[in-house]
C-alpha cells in the first residue's frame, strides 16, 4: 500500500490527513495513553478562554439516536495554564498542535492570537466562532457574517502570519456559504466544518430538559450527512480554500467521504468517547480505502466526487465503475 | 490522572450469573486486570455493529485475577437500567465485549492497618469486595453496612460475611436486614471498631449522608461516586462534580479521572447540578 | 387508563393527536391495509403541488445512521386528481385530512387553497413553504422570513376561514422564531415542526453523490434532538400558537418529549417505513406514558418541560420526582 | 395495488442454511404464507433494538408453504451485501424476524396454458422456482437459464432441474455451464420450447437485455426489478422506474406496488436514473 497520505491545509502540510476534534481530545495527553499523539495529523485542543471558565452545571450530555447532546460550556483554564502546561506538554511530544481559540467578544480572539504568536508547537490557530458574542446578546458570531467577518479578520491581523488561521463554523446558520464568503474575504486560511448542531432532549421522568444548560451541541454520526452537505456546499463555492472537515467520522470510509466532497483532513471527535484508539484506526483505513479505488494519493482524492460521472469512472475499481455507469 | 494506564481489549465472556436483581460479569481481560486497584472502573460498548449507542458504558470492577495459570479476568455487575445494561445482561458466555480499563482513581488504601467500615448501596457493594480483601491484607479491621431498596437488590452479602465477619443489613422496606438507611446503623459500626475510615459506593444521596456521618465522628469518608460519562478517560468534561481543591477553592473536576474516588468532605454535594458563584471560573460564565 | 387524548390545534379538535407526517403516508390508502385510518388523529397528505410532477431521478434515498436522506421532489399526481381521487377516498373512510400544498410562487399556493376551500374532508391546511421558490433562484420559502409572510398571509386570505393554516417550517435557518414570528404575524393558525434537514451522502463505490438530487432531506431519530429544540424556542416565544411536532418520532416516550417541549400533536413520519402501524402503537404508547406520570388529559402535558422544576415536582410520580430533586 | 393485502408478523425463524454464496431462510409466518404468489416480495427489520438502521430490507420470496399440519411458512434467500444483510446472515434458527409481506404484484399467469423460459441471474431465480411449480400446474412447458458472475453465486439449480428438466447454465467466468451471459444462451431456449414469455429476475442490465431479446422474438418478457426502497408498501416514492403506460405515456412508477414484476417492454431502462422530458410532470421540475 503507498498512498501518499500527505496532506495540505493552505500552507499548512501535515504527514496525513487525521485530526483530533475540540473538545473531543482534550489537550491530547489523556489519549496519548491509546496511542502516540505525535502520530496524528495534528491534535485539536479543546477551545481555550482568556480566563479560567467552570463551564455550565451538570447533567452535560445526553445520548441520542446515533450522537449525542453536549453543554459542557467552554470548561478550561485559561490561555496561561493552557500554554505553560498544555501546549508545552504537547511541545515535548512533538505533536503538531492546531489550537482552537473562542472568545466572548473580537478583543478576547486577538489577545488569544497574541499569546500563541511564535509558539513553534502551533501549527494552526482553528477560530471557534460557533460560540455566543456577549456583545449581541449572546447570538452565535458564526450566525451572523458580520460579527463573523469582524472576528477573523481581527485575528487574522493580530496572528503570527506564519500561523494559518481556520474559521470553524456553525451548520446552524440558513446559508453557510455565506458566511464561509465573508470569513474568506476576511484572510480565513481555511475552514474547519462543522460545529454541532443545536438540539435538545427532554428527560421524560424529570418532565424537563435533560441537560442542566438546557439545549445543547449535536454531535455523532446522526449529523453526518448535513457535515458532508456543508463541506459539499463550501467547496463548490469557495474551491480555492481548505477545508477540515467534521462531523460523525467513524470510520475510513466516513472519512473518504468527507475527502471526495472536498476536505483536504478530517477531525475524529465523537467517535473517541466509544473507541479512544478510533483517530489511528480511521487513518488506516482511509489509506486502504484510497488504495482500494486506484488513488495513488490524498490529494487526488480531496473533491473527487464533485467531477461529473464519466470524469469519476476512469479512476474506479471494476465494481464501483459499474455501478457509477448503469 | 492515575498512574496505571488504562487498555482497550476484547475481552471474551467467561461467565454471566444472576445475582439477585444484578447480573455478575467475569470477562477475560488480562491487560485490564494487571493494572486493576479497587475503586477502578471500565468501560464497556454496547449494543454491537450498527448500533445507535455510540457512548460506553462505565462499571465498577468488582474483582480481577491477575494473568497467573490462566489469563487474568475481570469482574463487574450490572444492574439493567436503560437499553445499554438492558442489551449487556442479554449477553452470553462466549461473546466478546469491547472494554476499556482500569480506569480512574482508585480508593486510597492507609499506609499502616487502620479499622474501616466498608458502606455499600445496591450494586454499590460491588467495588467495596476487593477493597475489604486488601484492607484485610494490609491487617486493617474491615466491617460491612450494606443497605438496599429491597432485598433482591443487595449485594455481595455473602462474600462480605466470609470476609468481614460483621456486615449489617438495611433495606428500605425492610424485606432484608433492619428496615431503614444505611446512616441509621453506621454510627454502631463505625464505634464497634473504633473505625479511622468509612469507605462507600452508591446513590449520592447516600454518599453524601454518608459523609455527614464521617464528619461527625471526625475521620474521613471515600466514597466511589456515579456521574453520567461520555468517554470515561478524562477527554470530554461531562462528568464534573463541584470539589474543594487544596487551595481551599471549588472547582468542576472530571469524576472519571481524578475520581470516582473522592474525600467525601471535599464534595459539595449540595452544588451538585449547580453553578455556585464561588466556583473558580464561575465568573466567566456570565455572558454565556 | 382513562387519559383525556383529546388534542387542540387551535381551532381543531382532533379525537387523538398522532397523526402521519406529509409525504410518510401518501394520501392514506396503502397504510389502511394495516390499520383504519379513521383512528388517526389525522392523515397528512403528500404535499401536492398544482400540475403533476414527475420528482427527481433515482436514486431517492439514502439510509444514514439513524435516520435517511430523500430526494423525492415532490412527486405527485396535480390538485385535480388528489381531490379527485384521494380526498376522495380519505373522505368515504371518514377519515379527518390535513391537506398539505406545497408551490413554486406564492399564486400556486393561493391557487391550492382555493381549490380546497369548503372541501368538508378538509380538516387543515398545512403550508409546506420547506420548498424552493422559483421567483427566488430555488431559494426555500421558509428560509426567508419575507417569502414565508407574504405565501402566509396570501393563503391565509385564500383558504376557507373554517380551515386552520399551519405553517410547516425548516430547521435549515438560523433562528426558526424569526420565521415562525413572521408567519404568526401574517395570520398562521399554528406550526408543524419540523421539516427535514438538508443533508447529502456521499457513495463511496461510485466516489460521487449517493442522491440523484445530489443533496436530499434528513429525516429520522438521527433529527430528533433538533426538532424538540425547534419545538421548545416557538413555543417559549409563541405560546399562544400550537405546534404540531415531528421529527424522528418512534414511540411513545419520543412523542412525550415533543408534547413537553411544547407540541400539541405529533407526526409519525420516517418510522412508518420501519413498521407500518408505528402511528397506533405510538398513540398508545403515548397514552400509558401519560397515565404513568399522573397526567389526566394530553392538555395538561403540553409545554410541561417549560415549567421550572420545582413546580413540576408535584406532578411527577416518585421515581422521577427524586430524579427532578436530586 | 396488489389485491393481496400484507400483513406484518413477528415470524420465528425455522430453519437457516447456507446455499453457495447465499443463506436460505424458512420463517413461520402464516399471515404472509397465506397471500403468498410468485412474485411477491417481503420487507423484513433488520439490525434489532437500538439499531441505527431504521429501514427494512426487500427480499424476493422463493416459496411458501400454506397453513395445513403446520403453521405456514415462508422462504427466501439472501445474499450478504452491506450491514443489514450481513445481520441477517448471522441469525439463527428460533429467533424472530419482523416481516412485512406479501408485497408488490406478483408475475402474471397467462389463463391457458403457453411454453415459457425463465431467466434467473444470481439469487434473482430464487422467486422463479415458485413461479414455475405453478405455470407447470397450469399445463405450461418451462424451461430454465440460470446465470451468475460465478459458479457459486448460482441457485437453484438442482431444484429448477428437478421440476423443468431442462436448465441452461451460464456463468461469466465459465466456473460452471457455459461461459457467458444468460443473453447468449436464452434465443436458443426460446426456439427449443417455441416459448410465448419469458419470465426474469436479476440485475437490471441483465433484465433490459432480456427484454430485448424476448422483442426480438415478439413475445412478452416479464421481469422483476430490485430498485432501493425505503418502505416497501407504496408511501414513499423512492422506489420508482420510468414505465410506459396503457397510454403510451411514461411516468415514474412504484416498484413496490406496481412492481417488482413490470413487462420489460415498458420500463424505459435506459432513463432509469435519468428524468426523461417526455415523462409526465417532468415539465414541472424546471425551478426545482
Ligand atoms: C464510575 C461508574 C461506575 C458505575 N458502576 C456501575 C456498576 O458497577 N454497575 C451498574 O449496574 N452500573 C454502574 N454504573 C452506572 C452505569 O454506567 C449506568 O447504569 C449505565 O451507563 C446506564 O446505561 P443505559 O444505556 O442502561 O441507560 P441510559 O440511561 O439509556 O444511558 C444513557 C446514557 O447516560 C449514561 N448514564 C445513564 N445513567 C447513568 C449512571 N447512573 N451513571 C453514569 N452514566 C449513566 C450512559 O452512560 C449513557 O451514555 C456506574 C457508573 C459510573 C459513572
Ligand atoms: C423487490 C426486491 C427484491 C429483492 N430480493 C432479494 C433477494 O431475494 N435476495 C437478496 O439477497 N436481496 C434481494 N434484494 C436486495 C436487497 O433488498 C438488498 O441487498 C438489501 O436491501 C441491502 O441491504 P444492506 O443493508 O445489506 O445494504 P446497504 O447497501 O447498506 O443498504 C442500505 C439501504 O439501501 C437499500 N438497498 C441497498 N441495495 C439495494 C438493492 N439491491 N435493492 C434494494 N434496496 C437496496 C437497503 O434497503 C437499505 O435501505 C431485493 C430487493 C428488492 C427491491
Ligand atoms: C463533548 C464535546 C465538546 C466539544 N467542544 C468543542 C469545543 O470546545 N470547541 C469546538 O470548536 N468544538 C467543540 N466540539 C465540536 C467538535 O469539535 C466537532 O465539531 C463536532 O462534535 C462534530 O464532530 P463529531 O461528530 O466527530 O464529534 C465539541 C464536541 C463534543 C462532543
Ligand atoms: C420520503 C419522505 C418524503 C417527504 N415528503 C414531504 C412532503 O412532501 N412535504 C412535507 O412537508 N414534508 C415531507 N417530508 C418531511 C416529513 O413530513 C417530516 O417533516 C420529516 O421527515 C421529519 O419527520 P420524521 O423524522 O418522523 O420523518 C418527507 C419526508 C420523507 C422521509
Ligand atoms: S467522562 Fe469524559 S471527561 Fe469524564
Ligand atoms: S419503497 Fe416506498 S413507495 Fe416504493
Amino acid at each position: 500500500m503507498t498512498v501518499d497520505m500527505t496532506a495540505r491545509l493552505g500552507p499548512l502540510t501535515l504527514p496525513n490527513p487525521v485530526l483530533t476534534a475540540s473538545g473531543c481530545a482534550a489537550a491530547g495527553r489523556e489519549l496519548h495513553q491509546f496511542f502516540d499523539v505525535a502520530e496524528l495529523g495534528a491534535v485539536v485542543t479543546k477551545s481555550i478562554m482568556r480566563s479560567p471558565r467552570s463551564g455550565r452545571p451538570t447533567p452535560r450530555m445526553a445520548e441520542t439516536p446515533s450522537g449525542m447532546l453536549n453543554s459542557i460550556g467552554l470548561q478550561g483554564p485559561g490561555i496561561d495554564s493552557f500554554i505553560a502546561n498544555d501546549l508545552a506538554w504537547l511541545a515535548e511530544r512533538g505533536a503538531r498542535t492546531v489550537v482552537s481559540i473562542a472568545g466572548g467578544h473580537t478583543d478576547e480572539f486577538v489577545d488569544l492570537a497574541r499569546r500563541l504568536a511564535g509558539h513553534p508547537a502551533v501549527s494552526m490557530i482553528e477560530v471557534n466562532i460557533s460560540c455566543p458574542n456577549v456583545e449581541s446578546r449572546g447570538q452565535v458570531f458564526a450566525c451572523d457574517a458580520i460579527a463573523s467577518a469582524r472576528v477573523i479578520s481581527a485575528v487574522r491581523r493580530a496572528a503570527d502570519p506564519a500561523q494559518p488561521i481556520f474559521a470553524k463554523l456553525s451548520p446552524d446558520v440558513t446559508d453557510i456559504v455565506h458566511i464561509a464568503r465573508a470569513c474568506a474575504d476576511s484572510g480565513a486560511d481555511g475552514f474547519s466544518l462543522i460545529n454541532t448542531l443545536l438540539g435538545m432532549v427532554i428527560d421524560t421522568d424529570t418532565l424537563g430538559p435533560a441537560l442542566g444548560g438546557v439545549t445543547g451541541g449535536l454531535s455523532g454520526p446522526a449529523i453526518r450527512p448535513v457535515a458532508v452537505r456543508c463541506v459539499w456546499q463550501v467547496r463548490k463555492a469557495l474551491p480555492h480554500l481548505p477545508i477540515l472537515g467534521m462531523g460523525g467520522i467513524r470510520s475510513g470510509l466516513d472519512a473518504l467521504q468527507f475527502v471526495l466532497a472536498g476536505a483536504s483532513a478530517v477531525s475524529v471527535g465523537t467517535a473517541v468517547f466509544g473507541d479512544p484508539s478510533a483517530p489511528m484506526r480511521i487513518l488506516a483505513e482511509l489509506e486502504q480505502a484510497l488504495d482500494e479505488r486506484g488513488f495513488r494519493s490524498l490529494a487526488e482524492a480531496v473533491g473527487f466526487a464533485h467531477l461529473s460521472a464519466p470524469a469519476r469512472v476512469g479512476r474506479l475499481q471494476p465494481t464501483a465503475a459499474e455501478a457509477a455507469v448503469s | 490522572m492515575s498512574d496505571t494506564k488504562p487498555v482497550q481489549e476484547q475481552a471474551e465472556i467467561f461467565s454471566v450469573t444472576k445475582a439477585g436483581a444484578y447480573v455478575q460479569f467475569t470477562v477475560i481481560a488480562p491487560g485490564v486486570a494487571a493494572g486493576f486497584k479497587p475503586g477502578h472502573f471500565i468501560a464497556v460498548a454496547v449494543g454491537g455493529e450498527n448500533t445507535a449507542m455510540g457512548l460506553r458504558r462505565a462499571f465498577a470492577i468488582a474483582g480481577a485475577t491477575p494473568t497467573g495459570a490462566f489469563a487474568g479476568t475481570v469482574s463487574f455487575v450490572v444492574a439493567a437500567h436503560g437499553p445499554g445494561t438492558r442489551w449487556l445482561v442479554q449477553r452470553r458466555a462466549g461473546e466478546v465485549l469491547d472494554i476499556v480499563g482500569p480506569l480512574g482513581t482508585p480508593f486510597p488504601i492507609p499506609n499502616r492497618p487502620s479499622p474501616a467500615v466498608l458502606v455499600g448501596g445496591g450494586y454499590g457493594s460491588a467495588p467495596l469486595l476487593a477493597l475489604a480483601q486488601q484492607l484485610i491484607e494490609n491487617g486493617s479491621q474491615v466491617e460491612f453496612v450494606l443497605g438496599a431498596a429491597t432485598g433482591s437488590k443487595l449485594y455481595g452479602e455473602m462474600t462480605a460475611k466470609r470476609m468481614a465477619g460483621r456486615v449489617t443489613v438495611t433495606t428500605d422496606d425492610g424485606s432484608a436486614g433492619e428496615r431503614g438507611l444505611v446512616t441509621d446503623v453506621l454510627p454502631a459500626a463505625i464505634e464497634r471498631i473504633g473505625a479511622e475510615v468509612v469507605y462507600a459506593c452508591g446513590p449520592m444521596p447516600m454518599l453524601a449522608a454518608v459523609g455527614s456521618v464521617a464528619q461527625k465522628h471526625a475521620i474521613s469518608a471515600q466514597v466511589a461516586v456515579e456521574e453520567s460519562m461520555a468517554c470515561g478517560i478524562g477527554v470530554c468534561m461531562t462528568c464534573v462534580l463541584p470539589v474543594r481543591g487544596d487551595d481551599g477553592k471549588t472547582r468542576f473536576v472530571r469524576s472519571c479521572v481524578e475520581g470516582p474516588v473522592f474525600d467525601a468532605g471535599r464534595v459539595r454535594w449540595n452544588d451538585v447540578g449547580q453553578l455556585p458563584p464561588d466556583l473558580v471560573g464561575a465568573d466567566a460564565m456570565g455572558g454565556h
